[in-house]
């Protein structure tokens, strides 16, 4: 009965959001060229769901393999980072050398280097997700309670050990906020990478799109990218709860 | 808005040669004079004057024939309300080794054999540029010069800046952009086989001043103001040209970091663009409907390609609404 | 044959507040197969000192010798049962007493022989699968407890590992303990506020004193071994509890 | 003795990269258009320095603006979002349908809305950082034992109290790795930002040199991003020291 | 007058394993003032039973009234020692044991009286501005006892609260619990595995049987107070405690 009422509430705001556009679209207040409406948007996708569909395809899988690839090295680097002083003292400057620098800006360097392959691409979106996740992997590390480690370290356990059976399953429940950010920042990052010279997916779209103002173009883009990353975020949501059902927070 | 009686005008421009007489006007005073209170916008990515100048951020832009179509289709407030120059300094660049115009001339030929010759080297290449910009035509006319589409050649489709970038790593057989780009190529040994003058007159592109329906309705008479401005600043620029060509050197220095002397100035001013210097030269350039550059000529080609290419909707382009740069014209005192 | 000797050790904190001397000038040895009990009021330097044995914990000066080599660093050879919570939280009870006996790579079969006699020694067999969150904190404490057992360590270390266990599971334990330790003639260091229960179990009890942690007493307890059930209702025990808590409290 | 070790990693580690750099460049292994020397870098600094400057001023305001309003909406948001099953469920539908969102996607819709003012660039900053931090802040909050939530509440404290003095103090261990990323974001967000009619700032100084393919630009523009990146982080990292110092991880 | 009324109460936990009885069928009042100690073996249901009456805890059947009222979720009117580790790690001592005063709003003066009072009964004021973690397990237990103590509640419920403390400390914890409870006449609910203890203090224990956890038997404690320390020792005392402890192990 309360999950129902949950659910209502969750039903609610997406209803609000949606009778706001429909609202400042079919009123006329706002004209198509700011806002597309309804009518626009039904438009724009029965002339181009086919190319829509085909864009989409190769955009996730960019997406996809640079996130993932992009997070697992980030956590591996992460944790090689915080479990040595020495280690931490030698890549801490080269990561804080390049964590901030904005993909952006790199486009035309990385196209000069690697060309508009996929390569470059995926790199971009394996680079965003790495310098996220690496961070907060430090953090997580240090904030696993010593007595944890303690314990295995009394039980036997060398630095190695250590590692994967304490830190590692004790910072899963702090790491997910930042695969989460990971995984929201890799559409981002998609996007960008696909500026690079890409002749297809999303982004390649977007330009498009940008370049005529089809702002009809701009909200289908907007809109599919939002619904595959809530999509990934529940699967990750998902995966979560099977990986931290120990955890005091789902009681 | 009036501000004493000066009135307030935001002219969103970028930082091209192009441009510059409206640099030079406002540094002589020559929009004060006017009653104009010139403030400029620099916007360095073309793709960003549309949507300020629907927003409202600017009044007038300055924009060129192919672009303001394909946002007319979407925006039917938008008007093209002068028109300053004939750009045809455009160039397909080509691997180095790649066959020139020039050389070509030099062995003999005449200028349309050379293009159609060029025209055909390009069959089965894959060619860098971007659809929808100023430049696109230029790809459109070496082709039908040679008997060729679209369908011949290998599009990349790609923002001209990084392109550019894409062509030094080796990316393409050729490439198309714009002029910042083609002397960044020029410049690393790139050469330039073929420019818009030379493949002909559907490859020049025509450019000057757009704004909005409601300002133009508004401020008739800022329209008219910022046209005769812009003729006494051409008039000045063509009988003081070293001080000219210094300012623009420097002003476009100031822009972009970069290190123009006047001297590239005036080779810009001579070989790359044409300038309309008088009421008079206007008229011959853009109003005379035998000139190959006449603006409807060029306006109703344009929209019937794009109509055709599918990039706007049929009849969703209304020549007379988007383009009063005529009667605007005929109206100057 | 000393399993451990400890000479002139301190321990100075640098604390918020300056340096705290947590202890001062500890020295004893400890026998192969000995049981020691620690007592002392709270605060005195316990844990520390047996942070200090684990290998967890650095000392200031002094020398701490195990088998005549100095002590470097923890090790399954001196298991720890700590003061606070330390069950793993994401292993269920099972995992969490096997954990030692798999990171020593012992064969999943006489891990599991050893892990379910433990698990029915300390009445946990119908939480084998359940997570630390689902259980009591005093069985909780026996799920550290059995981990440290499981290893079979040559010192067992205990900070007050029956503390929280009520009176009849608390006795059960003790008798356990002094079962299994007398089956394998380990060495026990065992901390403690309970008394009777040091008493109950050692050889010998090292009475601390706070502000600096110095040995106030080192007590030898003679009672007979084995001990049982009755030994805690006779008149000796009731005296000797009663003198040392005189000890203490001065 | 060890700390001066430890130093002489990081030290090492920064020289090795610029060694690097050096022997590519000097060699003439690399030409300049790909990777700038120490000499096309030392004749943009000296003839550009001043430019640079003014730019640098105008971004950091932007940057610095955008990320501490973002990253405390974020928190606030973040704090309410957890507060109460029914704000969650209200509000996560909105939260995951803007946190996708390609900042790069919206810059023409948020021209066509608002304008090239600081306005929209500041709210691309604010917009980032708020994603990225109210994410983490809802897990932080998650993640905060139950004990103390539960002690707090049985000494008198109401919602409001415990989240004031219990979930705010014992998230900021959690909360440094989320505002750190949203720092190193923030300026790749100010850059983009920059992309929207700005007259000056690092953005629109790269977006000009991206135009020229000045890459001996483009590097400066790095390396002053990168510096006040690290600044920035810098900042923050002995903010946390002071702000944790009760946390177990300092000793 | 009944402060506190129970009946017929029971708590099903809904864990990994299935549904988990903790409690079924507690029944029992708690007059105004009244000392209640409440015994049992280890996961019997103890502290879900305080957890219950904290509010902090629902409940699947039956009712629990406070002053007539159902309770309806926690408040400082029932401050809680709890059995693990609760201190705010990111206070000190000092702020610590502060922490109900301020959110009560209490002017700063009293406050700073009422902490400064226990933090000498405590004997931490020389640690008032440090942080839990440079402290040791048992003087964080007192951080915990202090704070609930400063909230004066008119229900203090006490998880194993002295578990951790030595023996010293801890009956002179007692003394001094009792010695505010006969001052204040606010009812007391205690939790101990500590049969000794329980005997000392209470009104009346509660003996709760295990597995699903049931009232077993509740024993009035009928010694004359004030009690001290030579209770502890007499004859009557000793005798109690045995049977109390036959009927523990039955
Ligand atoms: N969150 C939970 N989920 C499932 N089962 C639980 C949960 N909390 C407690 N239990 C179960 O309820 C029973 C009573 O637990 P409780 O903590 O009340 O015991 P206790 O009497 O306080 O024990 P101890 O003396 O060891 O502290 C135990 O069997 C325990 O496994
Ligand atoms: N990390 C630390 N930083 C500073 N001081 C510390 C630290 N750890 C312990 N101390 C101090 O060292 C002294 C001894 O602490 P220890 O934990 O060894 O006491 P204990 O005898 O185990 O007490 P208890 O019986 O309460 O557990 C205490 O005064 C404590 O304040
Ligand atoms: O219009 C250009 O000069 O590119
Ligand atoms: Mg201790
Ligand atoms: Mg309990």
């Amino acid at each position: 009965m309360k999950k129902m009422n949950i659910k209502i509430f969750s039903f609610l705001s997406v209803l609000i959001l949606i009778g706001i556009w429909l609202l400042l679209t079919l009123s006329g207040w706002v004209k198509p060229l700011f806002l597309p409406g309804p009518k626009e948007l039904y438009e724009v996708i029965t002339t181009s769901y086919k190319d829509v569909f085909m864009h989409m395809g190769y955009t996730l899988i960019r997406q996809l393999g640079g996130f993932v690839i992009g997070s697992l090295a980030g956590i591996i680097v992460g944790l090689l980072i915080a479990s040595n002083r020495y280690i931490e003292a030698f890549m801490d400057p080269i990561i804080e050398i390049l964590r901030p620098i904005p993909p952006l800006a790199i486009i035309p360097l990385l196209i000069l280097w690697l060309g508009i392959g996929a390569l470059p691409q995926m790199l971009l979106v394996v680079f965003g997700c790495f310098v996220i996740v690496i961070v907060s992997t430090v953090e997580a590390v240090r904030n696993v309670p010593r007595i944890y480690i303690n314990a295995a370290r009394t039980l036997g356990a060398n630095s190695f050990s250590v590692y994967r059976t304490i830190v590692l399953p004790a910072i899963i429940p702090s790491l997910v906020g930042a695969i989460r950010v990971a995984a929201g920042a890799s559409f981002g990052l998609v996007v960008a990478a696909e500026f690079m010279g890409a002749q297809e997916g999303i982004g390649y779209y977007m330009i498009i799109a940008q370049r005529y103002l089809r702002t009809d173009m701009i909200l289908l883009s907007i809109i599919i990218i939002s619904a595959l990353a809530w999509l990934t975020d529940q699967a990750i949501r998902i995966l979560e709860r099977r990986l931290t059902r120990w955890s005091e927070r789902h009681s | 808005s009036e501000s004493g009686d000066l009135t307030k005008v935001n002219v969103g421009l970028m930082p091209y040669y192009d441009y510059s007489p409206l640099a030079f006007a406002e540094e002589k005073g020559f929009f004060k004079a006017e009653g104009i209170d010139f403030k400029s916008t620099m916007f360095p990515v073309e793709g960003n004057v549309a949507p300020a100048l629907v927003q409202g951020s600017i009044d007038i832009g300055a924009f060129s024939d192919t672009p303001s179509i394909t946002l007319a289709s979407q925006f039917p407030d938008l008007e093209m309300v002068s028109f300053h120059n004939v750009f045809k300094g455009f160039a397909i660049v080509g691997r180095k080794g790649s066959k020139t115009y020039d050389q070509l001339i030099k062995e003999g030929k005449d200028g349309q054999a050379a293009a159609v010759e060029l025209g055909k080297q390009l069959k089965g290449k894959s060619i860098i540029t971007t659809s929808g910009a100023s430049f696109y035509m230029v790809i459109e006319q070496a082709l039908k010069n040679a008997g060729l589409s679209k369908k011949d050649v290998k599009i990349i489709d790609m923002e001209p800046d990084q392109g550019a970038s894409a062509f030094i790593s080796g990316t393409g057989d050729f490439y198309l952009g714009g002029l910042p780009q083609r002397e960044k190529l020029e410049q690393e040994g790139y050469p330039a086989i073929i420019s818009g003058d030379q493949i002909g007159s559907g490859a020049v592109i025509l450019a000057g001043l757009a704004s909005t329906k409601k300002f133009v309705s508004e401020h008739p008479e800022v329209i008219q103001k910022m046209e005769k401005v812009w003729f006494k600043t051409l008039d000045y620029m063509q009988k003081h040209p070293d001080e000219a060509y210094k300012f623009v050197a420097d002003w476009s220095n100031k822009q972009s970091g970069g290190k123009s002397k006047p001297a590239d100035v005036k080779k810009f001013f001579t070989d790359y663009i044409t300038f309309a210097h008088s009421k008079a030269e206007a008229q011959k350039l853009f109003y005379d409907p035998n000139s190959p550059t006449n603006w409807k000529k060029r306006y109703e080609n344009l929209i019937q390609y794009h109509e055709e290419s599918k990039e706007i909707k049929k009849g969703s382009v209304k020549l007379d609404q988007l383009v009063p740069a005529e009667k605007i014209f005929s109206d100057l005192k | 044959m000393n399993k451990l000797e400890i000479h002139g050790l301190s321990k100075v904190f640098q604390s918020q507040m300056g340096p705290v001397t947590a202890l001062e000038n500890i020295h004893f040895d400890v026998k192969e197969g000995e049981f020691i009990s620690i007592v002392g009021t709270s605060g005195c330097g316990k844990s520390t000192l047996l942070n200090i044995i684990s290998g967890l914990e650095s000392h200031t000066t002094g020398e701490i010798l195990l088998d005549q080599i100095p002590v470097q660093g923890p090790g399954s050879d001196r298991a720890v049962v700590f003061q606070s919570d330390a069950t793993f939280p994401w292993l269920t009870v099972y995992e969490n007493i096997e954990y030692g006996l798999k990171v020593k790579k012992i064969d999943p079969k006489q891990r599991k022989q050893i892990v379910e006699e433990l698990l029915s020694l300390l009445e946990l067999d119908k939480f084998s699968s359940a997570y630390p969150k689902e259980l009591s904190g005093g069985m909780r404490k026996r799920i550290d407890i059995g981990r440290a057992y499981a290893v079979q360590p040559e010192i067992l270390l205990m900070d007050e590992p029956f503390g929280a266990l009520d009176i009849v599971t608390r006795e059960m334990m003790q008798d356990e303990l002094l079962r299994i330790w007398s089956e394998r003639k380990k060495t026990v260091i065992f901390i403690t506020h309970d008394l009777e229960e040091a008493m109950y179990l050692s050889d010998r009890i090292i009475l601390l004193s706070p502000r600096p942690g110095r040995i106030k007493e080192v007590i030898p307890i003679d009672f007979p071994r084995p001990r049982s059930g009755q030994l805690r209702e006779s008149q000796e025990f009731y005296q000797l509890r009663n003198q040392l808590r005189h000890i203490m409290g001065q």
